[in-house]
């Protein structure tokens, strides 16, 4: 199969091999779900419920705030015990409902299966996905009805489905492929059906030939859904990258992929989907991949939004030695914990436990401009200037250089042999820089 | 000597001045271009060399840019202090009508007295660190010691010292430049004159903040009791001191069980003692 | 967790294996054939001259980081590499005097004052190549004959005097500067059988060091490959005997080509980061060779045009810098 | 008298025009390759310099400021030319030596620096120990950095070979990136002994 | 309009007053600088010859248009020493290492080389530029004008060999081919009393 | 014409005599206005603009005034004399007519008057006797030239904002050792022309 792939990007240490073998298996009922009302990107949710209220699972708890944003549910059954700030995976204290669980899983009685996609219109189908809560699962969770629902002038023509999952150590949708089959691609129907297009691509990175052995198998049935191979590099996965592999075309910068005609979810999204349709259940469990050498017993995990880090981290054997860094997500865009008691929510794609000697800081050099960064970066970046400026605070500059078309995927830092903090330092500009343009309206 | 070896050159060359004193005369009133006037008045302060040395273009560049306030007073090298003087003299350096206002931080909390949440690693730098969830310090209000705003000053008026900024109040200019680059928004304009401050800007509760940090305002409310002029009050967990009431008498530091409520000269001197 | 705090840093949590220091000592790996060629073909004066250049550049660095109170970094091999292309770019018969002067100039002048590793503007090598060549002409143009050289059998620490046996280069024979010379086979150059500076002659050895480098990715073909073409399709076309009657295999593999194309032009410090502007800079280098070598008035162009380059490459930069991903026509 | 005596120490040494203010560049580089030009560069730029600040200073308060140039450039080059027509006649050697570099006396930013800043304000005293200070510390310049060339790159001083056959010289000291780098090098060793640390704090705080 | 007329006469004042200056000092220097200009010109010829020789100038355009060998000939004297034709000075300008090398020739009579002077030249400082010193260029004196010189690197100069300046090469090259051509011209051309009488038309000297 | 002469001069005025990189004409205004590309690509441009000027303008002062009368002595102050007003004239005509140029350009000619580049063109142009096309060609060279060197210096400044240079050498001695680095890769060219 001929494999397709972008300029630039890594080839790191892949390290899939702890899980890629592990089925997901189900985690255990947290005793305590924490549900922050801001899993997504967008508004925050307003809470329904308050402190003492009975909830079961598939409940909605929290109605979306805006139109960009998502209701959140109840993903056990019990009571809600507090409505308060609650230490958030992204580091920040976020307003958050947290219920004891009862142990006994009681569904909610509005759970109901939603007919069938051929019967459903599109907009039945987009209300459906916006009630289920579902926010992008690859990682920016970003809520996917807004997406499905793109404004009347950008023709989409093409959907194409992420199964790239090129970040190290993560296999979650790779098993999800494997297992999910059916579902991943009944929600690509749905999406397709949603955006009125008559054409999905599912895309998989080559490592997973398995995968796409499985996708090309199911989608046989479907004249309209084909299975593209990627070449094995990171960041494969990245929305702009992945429409350029696939299509040769470039989301002009500061765009959406709407404006050259595509769509891009993530296989647990469109799985996440299926399931919200078939069952009428709403987002409350994802994959997580909980993996890396100072976890015991790496594992693929369903896990009920909610529970907190400690837990899945205890199911899995415990940490193996003393643990470095746990971090969530992979290691290439993931966000480090300093505390355990998180809760995971909608875009937890993985727990990933670094050893102490993995943690320690690497010594940072002078840039000897080998321009590996120039070489590496995806957005075709100058990623030594646009540092370079961003250390000394001349955002201004770091402007000039395209700092905000950067999308922090973390290559340059890798590859520089001087072990600088380039992508560290482009963030600084890019948070500053928004701030600027804020402020200047 | 043959007196036309004198009278040829002499009409010659006085030929050519009177030529281009009368074209130049004439150029300067039909071409004239309403200015600044200060430009002129800086461009005479200058030595005019037009050596360049200034990065302007020549002494008019650097007079247009010092009037339009982008160059500093003391740009050029060849006039030296002088020049500067007489620039400022010109430009008129706003006369300190109010009281000089200086720059505080309000966070004493530190690499001793307050705990630390995780190992950070990364840029040294608060912004950097603070949105790593809000920096490696347990106190989510505390300074972060990575100097930002020592960076940003202008007139070098902030150290750091032992893991939290200081601001030097004689070096102070009170540009305000500091507080809009602290991430943490804990520096403060305060009048010079006012000696006693609250160091400390914690919004916790104060069992939180006894967890946390030796130093910080538990929110006991006892300065508040003590204070004979009722300039302190208690906000959101955290005294604030009224400066307009404030008279300097340093009831409260005493009182306070925490040593959050400081003179600022003793903070100083503390300081002092801790960088040697 | 057991009251162990953790480590918080910023995305990315892996880094690659690559170091400044790996990647320096893969230069000077590179190197060891032209170092062991060297040894053949002009004897053991030729390690003396290496080796004595090598440990003043290192010294030097070690020396002027100590004084200004800086890490000293030696251990990051670049002061070696230096040293090391420095020697290379001296003829086997030069005292050991030019060799310690030229990799302290190149180490201190060139490198150290302005900040050092990666903020000179100038390669130091080169730059001090010139500065000794500008400064005892006679003594960078006395060319040993290789083999039959006098030196081989005196001690390495024997200084020739200016007369020792010297012979022409080709490229002194290419030029006319110097008619009594034929012009050696092919063979012979490719190998290094010729005269010329201690590690310029052996293509051949060159040219294993530089497919080690190409593979180790540590440098890229832009620079050398376009360099080397610029200069064989202008000495093609710019014969002696009207157009296209050029000897470019001669023009590649005489004088100091292929050293500089692979392993000086190269240089990351001082040559564009922007792929655009390292291919202007392979361009100019070739043009410039040229002009050096048919018009100008020294025997070789190769460190002049890499140095006018190096001068040059700021500005290319600045003007090079990629087109973003996803730029739109007008708008950026 | 003692502000006169401090106008000629300025000049000399504070804000010695080369050292220090760093104007009047391509003299300097130029005709310093050995220690005699210097010397002959020096006393010419000094006595039109004295020259022209006298002049200046006397009629500073008969012109205007608009034909100011055009006066003082008139003044300046007078005495440059008048140099000129004396070195060609009984110095030869030193004019072909010095070449252009005598008339481009007449632009020579210290020159009109002196008369615009100093000498055009200043009573004619002060405006001639200021001329005779700034062009004996330009002459001291030029002969520091001539000598320098001279003894590295020929190998003598004034002339008068130092070090005998076996010295081979470093040619380079006396070609053009010689001059540029010998007299950066001097001005950093200056300010790295003379520069107290404090000044170099300010200097680094308000770039 | 009184402005403008105040100016250029301030102007024209100022003006004045340094013409007349520099119209004083002019007159008291002019002849030494003619002097100056015209012993700086002589000064090849002089070294060549001595003080107190005479020279007359032939007409180099002349000699140029005789035969393409001459053309790198820029001034040819006859020198005369109390009224005696002594011999010859041949300024010629052979191209060397760095651009054109002013040489004067001097030829006696007698057919020897009386010396010659290597003026202005770029040549690079220690290498080409030592062609001026007694080293090499009095190797030249003496020699015979009928066989052409030749230059050798290494071994032994015979009479019709000068040895090179080590490392400059093209520099000696380039003063030797002017030699000869001095040599030929004079053994042509001024060896022969018809044709010198042709190029003196006009009287030079000092 | 000859138009292997004037190409000859081209290339000596920009590469092998570079004005600033081996004649030392105009170091005061290369080492001042190099800080940034922009202000050094628009100085550039004003001095090519005057030394053109300044070699036509000096050569018809040359030969219809100074040499008919024999006042050759006085080349030196009719010159800057010329220049001088030429150049003042000019600079307050552009800020009267293009306020824009004026910033571009104009701001900067009052800096050149004084600059050994442009009397010393019109000296060199006298000394090598060039006519008025070898003049002007010669005189635009020159500042090519000028401007090739200053906006690669100033390129190079910009990039040495950000490294750690001891602190006796920032500034001047830096820029000045930076030059002669300069210089010394200008070297290569010499003899390109004879
Ligand atoms: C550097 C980078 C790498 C990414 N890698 C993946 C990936 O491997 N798989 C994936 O599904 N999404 C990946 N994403 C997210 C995608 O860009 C995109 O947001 C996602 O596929 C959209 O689907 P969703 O909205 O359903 O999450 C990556 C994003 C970035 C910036
Ligand atoms: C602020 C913001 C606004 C967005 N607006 C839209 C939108 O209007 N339509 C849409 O289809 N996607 C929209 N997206 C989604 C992006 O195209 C992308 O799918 C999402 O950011 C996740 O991609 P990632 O995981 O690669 O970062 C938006 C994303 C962000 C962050
Ligand atoms: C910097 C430099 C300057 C040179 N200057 C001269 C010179 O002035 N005259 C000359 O004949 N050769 C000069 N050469 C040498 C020639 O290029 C050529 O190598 C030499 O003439 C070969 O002859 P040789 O056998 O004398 O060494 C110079 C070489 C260099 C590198
Ligand atoms: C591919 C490569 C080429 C290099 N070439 C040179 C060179 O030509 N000259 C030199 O002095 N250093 C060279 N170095 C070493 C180092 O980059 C150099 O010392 C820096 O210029 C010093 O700042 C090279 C290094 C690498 C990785
Ligand atoms: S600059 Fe941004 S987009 Fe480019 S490699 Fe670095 S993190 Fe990725
Ligand atoms: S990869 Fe690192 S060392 Fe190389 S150019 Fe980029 S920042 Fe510099
Ligand atoms: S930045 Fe301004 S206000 Fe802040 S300390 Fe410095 S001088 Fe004071
Ligand atoms: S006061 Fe603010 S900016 Fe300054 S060090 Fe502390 S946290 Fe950083
Ligand atoms: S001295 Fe030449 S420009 Fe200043």
């Amino acid at each position: 199969m001929k494999t397709v792939t972008f300029k630039g990007g890594i080839h790191p240490s892949y390290n899939k091999e702890f899980t890629a073998s592990k089925p997901i298996r189900p985690a255990a009922l947290p005793q305590t779900a924490v549900i922050p009302l801001q899993q997504h990107v967008g508004a925050p949710c307003k809470p329904l419920v308050k402190a003492g209220d009975e909830v079961k699972v598939g409940q909605k708890i929290g109605e979306a705030g805006g139109f960009v944003s998502v209701p959140v549910h109840a993903s056990v059954s019990g009571k809600v015990v507090a409505v308060e700030p609650r230490l958030h995976p992204g580091g920040q204290q976020v307003m958050s409902l947290v219920i004891e669980s009862d142990g006994q899983d009681t569904v909610d009685e509005n759970v109901q299966p939603r007919g069938d996609i051929d019967k459903l219109s599109a907009k039945e189908i987009i209300d459906i996905i916006k009630e289920a809560g579902i926010a992008g699962l690859g990682g920016a969770a970003f809520p996917t009805h807004v997406k499905l629902s793109p404004p009347p002038d950008k023709k989409v023509e093409l959907v194409i489905i992420n199964g790239a999952e090129c970040e190290p150590y993560l296999t979650c949708d790779h098993r999800l492929m494997l297992e999910q089959t059916d579902d991943v691609i009944y929600g690509t129907r749905a999406i397709m059906k949603a955006l009125g297009v008559s054409k999905g691509i599912i895309a998989i990175e080559n490592n997973k030939p398995d995968a796409i052995a499985a996708m090309l198998k199911a989608t046989s049935a479907y004249a309209n859904i084909e299975v593209m191979a990627l070449k094995t590099k990171y960041p494969q996965g990245a929305e702009k990258q992945l429409i350029k592999a696939i299509t040769g075309k470039e989301v002009p910068s500061g765009g959406l992929p709407a404006d050259v005609g595509t769509v891009v979810d993530n296989v647990g999204t469109a799985a996440t989907i299926a399931r919200a349709i078939k069952t009428g259940m709403p987002l409350i469990e994802r994959a997580v991949t909980v993996t890396g050498r100072g976890i015991k017993e790496p594992a693929n995990l369903m896990v009920r939004i909610g529970t907190p880090f400690s837990q899945l981290i205890d199911e899995c054997g415990g940490f193996a030695d003393k643990p470095g860094k746990v971090i969530m997500g992979g290691p290439m865009m993931g966000i480090a914990q300093y505390s355990l008691d998180v809760p995971v929510i909608k875009g937890t794609s993985g727990i990933l436990v670094l050893t102490e000697g993995e943690a320690q800081a690497p010594q940072v050099q002078v840039c000897i401009r080998c321009a590996r960064c120039v070489e590496a970066c995806p957005a075709d970046l100058l990623p030594l200037y646009i540092s370079r400026y961003a250390l000394a605070g001349m955002y201004d500059k770091a402007e000039q250089y395209n700092a905000m078309d950067c999308i922090e995927c973390g290559c340059c830092s890798f590859e520089c042999p001087a072990k600088r903090p380039l992508v560290e330092s482009i963030r600084l500009a890019k948070r500053a820089i928004a701030a600027n343009r804020r402020k200047a309206g | 000597m043959n007196i036309n070896d004198i009278l040829i050159p002499m009409v010659t060359l006085g030929g050519l001045g009177l030529i281009f004193g009368a074209i130049l005369a004439f150029a300067s009133s039909r071409f004239a271009v309403e200015k600044d006037p200060r430009v002129d008045e800086v461009r005479e302060a200058l030595p005019g060399a037009n050596c360049g040395a200034c990065g302007y273009p020549g002494c008019d560049g650097l007079s247009a840019a010092i009037v339009a306030g982008k160059a500093p007073m003391n740009a050029c090298t060849v006039g030296g202090a002088a020049s500067a003087e007489k620039i400022g003299a010109i430009m008129g350096v706003e006369a300190q009508a109010s009281e000089k206002q200086v720059a505080r931080v309000l966070c004493q909390g530190d690499l001793e007295a307050a705990a630390q949440k995780y190992k950070y690693v990364g840029i040294e730098s608060c912004a950097a660190a603070n949105a790593l969830g809000g920096g490696s310090k347990a106190c989510g209000y505390g300074c972060l010691g990575f100097g930002d705003c020592a960076k940003a000053c202008p007139f070098d008026a902030i150290e750091i010292v032992n893991g939290v900024a200081i601001v030097d109040e004689e070096r102070c200019t009170g540009c305000t430049i500091c507080v809009a680059a602290c991430p943490k928004g804990i520096i403060q304009m305060v009048p010079q004159s006012k000696r006693v401050v609250i160091l400390c800007a914690s919004l916790d509760k104060g069992k939180l903040v006894r967890g946390y940090c030796k130093v910080g305002c538990i929110a006991c409310n006892i300065c508040v009791r003590k204070c004979p002029e009722n300039a302190i009050v208690l906000e959101s967990n955290l005294a604030h001191i009224v400066y307009d009431k404030c008279t300097n008498c340093a009831e409260c530091v005493d009182k306070c069980p925490t040593s959050s409520i400081k003179k600022y000269d003793d903070v100083c001197e503390e300081k002092q003692t801790a960088a040697l | 967790m057991e009251n162990e705090q953790l480590v918080v840093s910023s995305s990315p949590h892996v880094r690659s294996e690559s170091s400044v220091s790996g990647i320096m000592l893969d230069v000077v790996i590179a190197l060891v054939p032209a170092v062991i060629a060297a040894a053949i073909f002009f004897g053991m004066r030729a390690l003396f001259v290496i080796g004595i250049s090598i440990a003043t550049a290192v010294l030097t660095e070690a020396l002027i980081q100590y004084l200004m109170k800086k890490p000293v970094t030696i251990n990051d091999w670049s002061a070696v590499v230096t040293g090391l292309l420095l020697a290379f770019n001296l003829p086997p018969t030069a005292p050991w005097w030019l060799a310690v002067i030229g990799s302290a100039f190149a180490i201190a002048i060139v490198k150290q004052l302005f900040g050092g590793l990666s903020y000179n503007f100038l390669n130091p090598a080169l730059a001090a190549r010139a500065f000794l060549l500008a400064s005892w002409p006679v003594r960078m143009t006395a060319w040993a004959q290789p083999g039959v050289d006098a030196v081989t059998t005196a001690t390495p620490l024997a200084q020739p005097g200016v007369d020792a046996v010297t012979t022409a280069t080709p490229l002194a024979i290419l030029k006319g500067t110097e008619s009594a010379g034929q012009l050696p086979s092919l063979m012979d150059m490719f190998i290094g059988n010729i005269g010329g500076t201690i590690g310029e002659t052996s293509a051949l050895a060159l040219l294993i060091g530089a497919a080690y480098l190409l593979y180790k990715r540590v440098i890229n073909w832009r620079i050398p490959f376009v360099y080397i073409a610029t200069v064989g399709v202008l000495t093609w076309i710019l014969g002696p005997d009207g157009a296209f009657t050029g000897q470019p295999l001669y023009h590649i593999l005489c004088g100091g080509l292929i050293l500089g194309a692979f392993f000086m032009a190269t240089d990351y410090v001082t040559s564009p980061v922007t792929p655009l502007g390292q291919i202007i800079m392979g361009l100019g280098c070739g043009i410039i060779t040229v002009v050096i070598r048919l018009y100008g008035g020294y025997p070789e162009g190769v460190s002049y045009s890499i140095l006018f380059m190096n001068v040059a490459a700021p500005l290319i930069e600045r003007y090079t810098v990629p087109k973003k991903f996803g730029e739109v026509k007008g708008r950026a | 008298m003692k502000g006169v005596i401090k106008d000629f120490i300025n000049g000399l040494w504070n804000e010695n025009p080369i050292f220090r203010l760093v104007v009047g560049m391509c003299p300097t580089l130029a005709v310093t390759t050995n220690a005699i030009n210097g010397v002959a560069m020096g006393l010419a730029a000094s006595f039109v310099l004295v020259g022209s600040n006298a002049m200046i200073s006397a009629m500073r308060n008969f012109i205007s400021p608009k034909i100011r140039m055009p006066a003082f450039v008139v003044v300046i080059a007078s005495f440059v030319t008048i140099v000129g027509m004396v070195m060609k006649a009984f110095l030869p050697e030193l004019d072909r030596a010095l070449g252009i570099f005598i008339p481009l006396i007449v632009v020579n930013c210290i020159i009109m620096a002196r008369a615009e800043a100093f000498a055009s304000k200043q009573p004619v005293v002060n405006s001639i120990a200021d001329g005779l200070g700034m062009g004996l510390g330009f002459t001291l310049a030029l002969v520091i950095l001539g000598s320098i060339r001279e003894i590295l790159g020929n190998g003598s001083i004034f002339g008068i070979n130092l070090f005998g056959a076996s010295y081979e010289p470093a040619l380079l000291l006396i070609m053009p990136p010689g001059a540029f780098m010998a007299l950066g090098l001097l001005i950093g060793l200056i300010n790295y002994l003379t520069r107290k640390p404090k000044d170099n704090e300010e200097k680094e705080g308000s770039h | 309009m009184r402005d403008i007329l105040n100016l250029g006469f301030k102007l024209l004042l100022i003006t004045a007053v340094a013409a007349l200056a520099l119209g004083v000092v002019n007159a008291i220097t002019r002849e030494p600088i003619k002097a100056q200009i015209e012993k700086m010109d002589a000064q090849g010829r002089i070294a060549v010859f001595s003080e107190d020789t005479e020279f007359i100038e032939l007409d180099a355009d002349k000699i140029k248009a005789m035969s393409a060998d001459y053309a790198m000939v820029s001034q040819a004297f006859q020198a005369k020493e109390g009224g005696q034709v002594s011999g010859y000075a041949i300024k010629t300008m052979p191209s060397g290492y760095g651009g054109a090398i002013e040489l004067t020739v001097g030829i006696s009579t007698d057919g020897t080389l009386t010396g010659i002077y290597v003026g202005n030249n770029s040549e690079t400082p220690g290498l080409g530029a030592k062609a001026s010193e007694p080293k090499f260029k009095d190797q030249f004196k003496g020699k015979k004008v009928d066989t052409p010189l030749e230059v050798i690197k290494s071994g032994q100069a015979n009479d019709n060999q000068v040895q090179a300046i080590s490392g400059a090469t093209i520099t000696s090259r380039a003063v030797t081919e002017g030699v000869n051509t001095a040599m030929k011209l004079y053994s042509e051309v001024l060896s022969n009393d018809n044709d010198v009488q042709q190029l003196l038309v006009r009287e030079g000297g000092q | 014409m000859d138009a292997g002469r004037l190409f000859y001069i081209v290339v000596s005025g920009v590469l092998v005599n570079n004005f600033i990189m081996s004649r030392f004409l105009g170091i005061c205004p290369f080492l001042g206005v190099s800080k940034r590309v922009e202000t050094a690509l628009s100085m550039g441009i004003a001095v090519t603009f005057v030394m053109g000027m300044a070699s036509v303008v000096t050569y018809v002062v040359q030969y219809a005034l100074l040499e008919p009368l024999g006042l050759e002595y006085l080349q030196t102050i009719a010159y800057i004399l010329v220049i001088a007003t030429l150049v003042q004239f000019v600079e307050m005509v552009i800020q009267k007519t293009s306020p824009t140029l004026y910033q571009a350009l104009g701001i900067y000619l009052p800096l050149i008057t004084t600059n050994c580049a442009v009397l010393g063109v019109t000296l060199l142009n006298m000394q090598y006797q060039y006519n008025l096309l070898e003049s002007l060609v010669n005189g635009i060279a020159g500042a090519l030239g000028f401007t090739l060197a200053i906006v690669l210096f100033a390129a190079i400044r910009e990039q040495m904002d950000f490294a750690p240079i001891p602190e006796s050498m920032k500034g001047f001695p830096i820029a000045l050792v930076s030059a002669g680095l300069m210089s010394l890769a200008f070297l290569g060219f010499q003899g390109l022309v004879k």
